[in-house]
């Protein structure tokens, strides 16, 4: 039984911000940023997470890690309830889950060197003498691929690559269970992304990691995941094996992001065809009535205007928030990908026949 | 399993990095290759040196009144001349030197200590109670520092220090400003956010992160305002507000000089240089210091 | 005048390429950094042409050079801390190195229209959108406040920003980044350029709104007939719109062919590299980052200067001599000693 | 825009009751007792005491604030404790004089320190930039009053070319005035306009570097234009709120060089109000310069609220 149980398990979890307040300091405006999500991460696995800027992944990990408070909801880690802990017992948890950044650049403290930085955690832990955790400090940097006389040297002197390494390098000198990695490599050239994503893979089956794992690029989280979340405005639409999400996909959003990202293949790129969304994400201030995506869905019919659409589990964990796709279960990969141009086409046709 | 990386931080193709004590050798040696800050350095060092070691130079005592040699140019026996009562100009100026940089240094002091905690704290924590106290900064710096000055000393008598407090005080807004916005900015670095997500205390985070990399700002506005104690002081003493006979000061030295303007300019002309060299050397330095410290552009 | 855009089917720029003389040719451009020390060369001896109506996508890592170089063209880099130290740049026939900062002035805008990485910092947060517009349509054409308005209003129509009378008057900060990107595509083709150069453009967008500005980009230069420069680190980017490529390293160009050439025959180890990098929606392919980081300017190595992160490097020939660029075909080149013997792998393999 | 207005004008109704209030307070902290001050040594207990009923000093402190707090609501500040004067009549006696030479002042401050700091801005490091910024942390670093009695010195001792002293009141003689304005305005502006040289240059040099100058650039502006339509626009945010800080210390500086000069403005009746520890009329003055100041603040709002519409969502 235990052996089974996630390392983290979410429930319900809802998170809001206040952007405007009245002269009362009551919020009139706010921001939905989570949406009533569940998710599970089992030790060891990733779950990914995708979506645009602005759809609240970023943020659901940080409420997750308790970086941030959430509103609502249930958040278990191992076998704490981590929205129930006191600051003490937070503090002593905060070794187990730790955060990789997307910025290197503004990650580090610029006053710093390597190896204060990297050992800033175990100093704040308070575990352990200053000649051991020099000694941790000396033994992660080989593996994160740094050489020993980076101790001495401060973050300016690095590349943005190397950077993302040293941030790495302290979020796992703790020997955390759990590691966020928020967009860890979206600020990165192409060729360092692929090292950076190559090293965080072989450090998970080296230190038995968990990912929770937020990017908006596709093709970066099937890569890194076991598991995919995809989250529009705060909900998620779409979860499952990263192989299904990424190739039986059937949500229409999730159909979006796939012809979105790029072939990286000249003659496929030109002969597919492309679901180009219309306009902007709507402001996450006033999310649309019924299913959030319905504005730019394709695929639209009258009810998603009016009910918010269930995420629905099939058996095998793929769970899909679409009323389209779940009543017409042929829809899915290529088939829901033809289906939508097909009616975008059509679209196009009626408007400039009348 | 053992990772190899071939690629680890390459010595090939990176620049020999600086550890950090050979940075602060490095900031001190762009400092000094400022060759007008090293001099206004040099300079500011050897008044003060001076002031401070009057008593030992073999100067006449700055009090000691000789009725008989009034007025006179400056000679062998007094280097920059005697004043109206006959007393040294030169042990005058440096016992006056003494008094007047004491009286900036707490006006300074007064200005830290009441704004560069609370805006450090504010800037970092935000919110409501923010806004209450930026308000109060705020209203504290529409009465102008030299009417709350003079209003200080109109109630409790004149006298140097209240008045300096008071120039203090009303600077104090100036280094809540600067350190909030210098925290704010800092608070929205990701660093912070990391220190935080390991569970390290918002205190912590100050001493630790914070006040690093907000020095640099306040070096400037700590050297703005040593030179502004000095003006300040020089204007509260001229008005008689400030230091009281027979004690001088800068300022006060100039109140009784205006009145031989004409019949001896060199008076006002003397102590007027002090202020203006001090002045000018504190606010260089700041400057250098800046420049050197906030790192980017040096080089 | 005409500015309406007249929908014409281009034919595909690849099959007139080299039949006309071309709309951009850079020759031995040599850019440096100056300042108190000696210059600093951080891009040595680049030679690009850009053919008329081509799409052309300069790909490099950061620090290769391509910003600098795109800067250079248009005579826009701070002469401060950079300045262009050798080379020419002709645009139809003209060096622009050698005209007056007055003439260059009208070729800014009018003949070379710029679009920036960054859209948060690259309008300007104090004046409106339409006013941004305007004084660019106005330092080119002979326009009255009301034409110039109009003209800015159908120009946010064209870009695909939607109610452009109430957009024209607001300020960047109370629209979108996707938005804003719009905006400095509307303010680069405001004009009508020949010739459009866009520095990284889509980088700092999200993955959709990506696909939407490449797609806008490609769909202007065809309508408007313009002669486009795309830079960027992402090779996805090229395959999406561009017809020919130059890759970048280190200040040089390593290698230069059509797109369909350069994914499915590299030339050089450094775009094999780069392709495999690439991360690839529902293809079971590793990704492969490329060991070690790019010299940094006045380090580079003194032969081959991908030599130290190649897999394929042998001592003495990689690393002893500077290695040239060789011409294989009419637009395709290569800078790599062992290239006859290496069999690279493009993406289909 | 309106709105803001009214809002903080309504904010600053407050705001002035607390100052007035602090420093209200803080003469029931003062050591001497102004009754016998005023009375001298050798006044008898009896007739201090009177004099303290008289003055209503003996009443508590919050009743006093009270009733002088109705007397402002009633336009009247209260009287000056030597003379009998009512201070609201002294200051406004003052007040044309310290009016004409702070307000000249802050004018000739604007106009050249702004256009001056933006072609610097525009230049920074050049030889001219350098003269000009070392120039300027000279002039910061000279004490009015000094520059002031050498003014004096050299124009109206050596030279006779201006009167040594100042206007004493504004006579409606706008020549006249003007003359005996020239030396006191150029000595008080002097370091005034270095500070705001500084602050515009920094922040010009700053804009300079920014994307959006570069993309206006790209569009084949030309840096003429550039510089006094965005980098102007950009840069002077800065400057408007430090403009309006000037005119605070200004007022105070004022003092000092009214002093030298001997002109009759509310400086100088400030300081012989304080060197007599004249409470009523160092209250008033505060009052007044305080309001003075929140409504330049109020002016540098709204001038950022025109120049920097980011501003405006907050």
């Amino acid at each position: 039984m235990t052996e089974t149980m996630p390392l983290l398990t979410v429930r319900n979890l809802n998170k809001t911000f206040p952007v405007r307040r009245s002269a009362l300091g009551r919020a009139t405006e706010v921001v939905h940023a989570v949406n009533d999500v569940s998710l599970e991460i089992e030790p060891g696995s990733t779950l990914g997470i995708v979506g645009e800027s602005g759809s609240g992944k970023s943020t659901l990990g940080r409420v997750c890690l308790r970086m941030i408070e959430a509103d609502d909801g249930e958040i278990r880690f191992a076998d704490a309830n981590l929205r129930q802990l006191s600051a003490a017992q937070l503090r002593s948890t905060r070794a187990h889950m730790t955060t990789i950044f997307q910025d290197p650049y503004s990650a580090l403290d610029p006053r710093w060197t390597v190896g204060q930085i990297i050992e800033e955690p175990l100093r704040i832990n308070g575990s352990h003498s200053r000649a051991e955790r020099r000694t941790i400090v000396a033994d992660i940097l080989p593996r994160v691929g740094l050489s020993a006389d980076a101790v001495h040297r401060i973050p300016r002197s690095f590349s943005g690559g190397q950077r993302q390494r040293i941030v790495i390098a302290r979020a796992l000198v703790t020997r955390p269970r759990l590691v966020f990695c928020d967009e860890p490599v979206s600020s990165l050239d192409v060729s360092t992304r692929a090292q950076v994503l190559g090293l965080l893979r072989e450090l998970q089956s080296e230190f038995q990691l968990a990912y929770l794992f937020v990017s908006h690029d596709l093709g970066v989280v099937e890569r890194m995941s076991d598991r995919i979340a995809v989250m529009y405005l705060g909900s998620i639409v779409e979860i499952g094996a990263a192989e299904t999400v990424a190739q039986r996909y059937r949500h229409p959003y999730t159909a979006a992001l796939v012809s979105a990202s790029p072939a990286a293949d000249p003659v496929a790129q030109r002969a597919r065809h492309r679901i180009v969304l219309n306009g902007d994400p709507p402001s996450p201030i006033d999310i649309p009535k019924g299913c959030p995506f319905h504005p730019r869905c394709a695929l639209a019919i009258a009810r998603c205007a009016t009910d918010k659409p269930e995420l629905v589990m099939t058996p095998n964990g793929h769970g899909v928030a679409c009323h389209v796709t779940n009543a017409d279960r042929t829809l899915t990969g290529t088939t829901l990908f033809d289906s939508m141009v097909e009616r975008r086409l059509s679209f196009a046709a009626e408007r400039t026949t009348s | 399993m053992t990772l190899t990386y071939p690629d680890a931080a390459g010595p090939s193709v990176l620049p020999a990095a600086e550890p950090s004590e050979a940075r602060r050798v490095a900031t001190l040696r762009a400092f000094l290759h400022r060759r007008l800050a090293t001099t206004a350095l040099v300079v500011f060092l050897l008044i003060v040196l001076a002031a401070l070691f009057a008593p030992l130079l073999g100067l006449p005592a700055p009090n000691v009144q000789e009725l008989a040699a009034r007025l006179q140019g400056p000679s062998w026996k007094h280097l920059l001349g005697t004043d109206e009562l006959g007393r040294d100009q030169l042990a005058r100026i440096l016992a006056a030197t003494r008094i007047s940089l004491w009286a900036a240094c707490q006006a300074t002091l007064v200005g830290v200590v009441l704004g560069v905690p609370l805006g450090l704290a504010m800037g970092l924590v935000g919110g409501r109670l923010d806004s209450i106290i930026s308000r109060a900064f705020d209203t504290l710096q529409s009465i102008p520092p030299l009417i709350l000055a003079i209003a200080i000393v109109a109630i409790v008598g004149r006298s140097l220090t209240p008045a300096m407090i008071a120039i203090g005080i009303v600077f104090s807004p100036t280094f809540y400003r600067i350190s909030r916005a210098a925290a704010a900015t800092v608070a929205g670095e990701t660093y912070i956010e990391a220190s935080r997500s390991m569970g390290q205390r918002t205190h912590k985070i100050v001493l630790t992160h914070v006040l690093g990399n907000v020095s640099s700002a306040l070096i400037v506005q700590v050297s703005i305002t040593l030179a502004f104690g000095i003006l300040a002081e020089a204007a509260l003493s001229y008005l008689g507000l400030g230091v009281q006979p027979p004690s001088a000061s800068l300022g006060s030295m100039l109140t009784s000089a205006a009145n031989l303007l004409n019949a001896a300019p060199q008076l006002v002309i003397e102590p007027g240089v002090v202020i203006i060299v001090l002045a000018l050397c504190i606010s260089l330095v700041g400057d250098a210091l800046r420049d050197v410290t906030s790192g980017e552009q040096v080089g | 005048m005409e500015l309406t855009p007249v929908q014409v089917k281009v034919p595909s720029a690849i099959v007139t390429a080299h039949a006309r003389p071309p709309a951009l040719q850079v020759d031995g451009l040599v850019i440096g950094l100056v300042g108190r020390r000696a210059p600093m060369p951080v891009v040595t001896g680049l030679d690009l042409t850009l053919a008329r109506q081509e799409v052309l996508g300069l790909v490099g890592e950061s620090g290769s050079g391509k910003t600098l170089t795109s800067l250079a063209i248009a005579r826009l880099l701070d002469g401060r801390s950079v300045q262009v130290l050798a080379g020419t740049v002709t645009l139809f026939g003209r060096d622009l190195l050698t005209l007056s900062e007055a003439q260059m002035r009208s070729v800014r805008g009018k003949e070379i229209g710029m679009i920036f990485q960054d859209p948060m910092t690259s309008l300007d947060p104090a004046f409106t959108i339409g006013y941004q517009l305007t004084s660019v349509l106005r330092r080119h054409f002979d326009l009255s406040r009301q034409a110039a308005r109009r003209r800015a209003v159908e120009l946010l129509g064209m870009v695909g920003i939607g109610d452009p009378r109430r957009r024209v008057d607001q300020y960047p900060h109370q629209i979108s980044g996707g938005m804003r990107q719009r905006v400095m595509i509307a303010l680069a083709i405001s004009c009508e350029p020949k010739v459009l150069i866009a520095d990284e453009p889509t980088t700092a967008l999200d993955a959709t709104t990506q696909a939407q500005i490449l797609e806008l980009i490609k769909d202007l230069a065809q309508t408007l007939h313009m002669s486009t420069i795309i830079t960027t680190h992402d090779l996805g980017v090229v395959a999406e719109v561009c017809d020919t490529v130059a890759v970048m390293y280190a200040g040089q160009i390593v290698e230069q062919a059509t797109t369909e050439q350069l994914f499915y025959h590299p030339q050089h180890p450094y775009t094999e590299r780069l392709l495999l990098a690439l991360p690839r929606v529902g293809v079971e392919q590793e990704m492969l980052g490329i060991p070690g980081a790019p010299p940094r300017a006045g380090q580079f190595p003194e032969g081959c200067r991908f030599a130290p992160r190649c897999g394929h490097a042998v001592e003495p020939d990689c690393v002893a001599h500077v290695v040239p660029l060789e011409h294989l075909a009419p637009g395709r080149t290569a800078r790599c000693v062992r290239r006859p013997e290496l069999t690279l792998r493009g993406v289909r393999t | 825009m309106l709105q803001m207005i009214m809002r903080r004008t309504l904010i600053a109704v407050p705001l002035l009751l607390i100052v007035s209030f602090a420093v209200f307070a803080l003469t029931a902290l003062s050591p001497t007792d102004p009754a016998r001050a005023i009375l001298g040594e050798g006044a008898t207990p009896d007739s201090v005491r009177a004099l303290r009923h008289q003055l209503g000093l003996d009443q508590p402190l919050l009743h006093r604030y009270w009733t002088w707090l109705d007397g402002v609501f009633h336009g009247s500040l209260g009287r000056s404790w030597f003379g009998n004067v009512p201070v609201g009549t002294k200051i406004l006696q003052g007040l044309p004089v310290t009016a004409a030479l702070v307000l000249s002042s802050l004018v000739l401050t604007a106009i050249i320190a702004v256009p001056a700091g933006l072609y610097a801005g525009m230049r920074t490091g050049s030889p001219l930039d350098r003269v000009a910024s070392f120039a300027a942390g000279l002039g910061l670093a000279m004490p009015e009053f000094w520059v002031a009695l050498l003014l004096i010195l050299v124009f109206s001792e050596k030279l006779h070319l201006l009167p040594g002293t100042g206007a004493t009141s504004i006579t409606g003689n706008v020549l006249d005035d003007a003359k005996h304005l020239i030396l006191p305005i150029v000595a008080l502006s002097l370091p005034q306009i270095c500070a705001l040289f500084r602050q515009t240059r920094a922040s010009t040099a700053l804009v300079a570097n920014q994307d959006y100058i570069r993309t206006a650039r790209a569009g084949g502006i030309s840096t003429h234009e550039l510089v006094w339509t965005r980098v102007a626009k950009n840069a002077l945010v800065p400057s408007a709120t430090l403009l309006a800080l000037q005119l605070g210390r200004m007022i105070g500086v004022a003092a000092v060089v009214e002093s030298v000069t001997g002109m009759h403005g509310i400086g100088s009746i400030a300081v012989q109000a304080a060197l007599s520890s004249d409470i009523p009329i160092i209250l008033g003055v505060v009052l007044v310069t305080a309001a003075v100041v929140m409504a330049a603040n109020l002016l540098a709002d709204i001038a950022t609220h025109y120049l920097a519409p980011k501003a405006r969502q907050s």
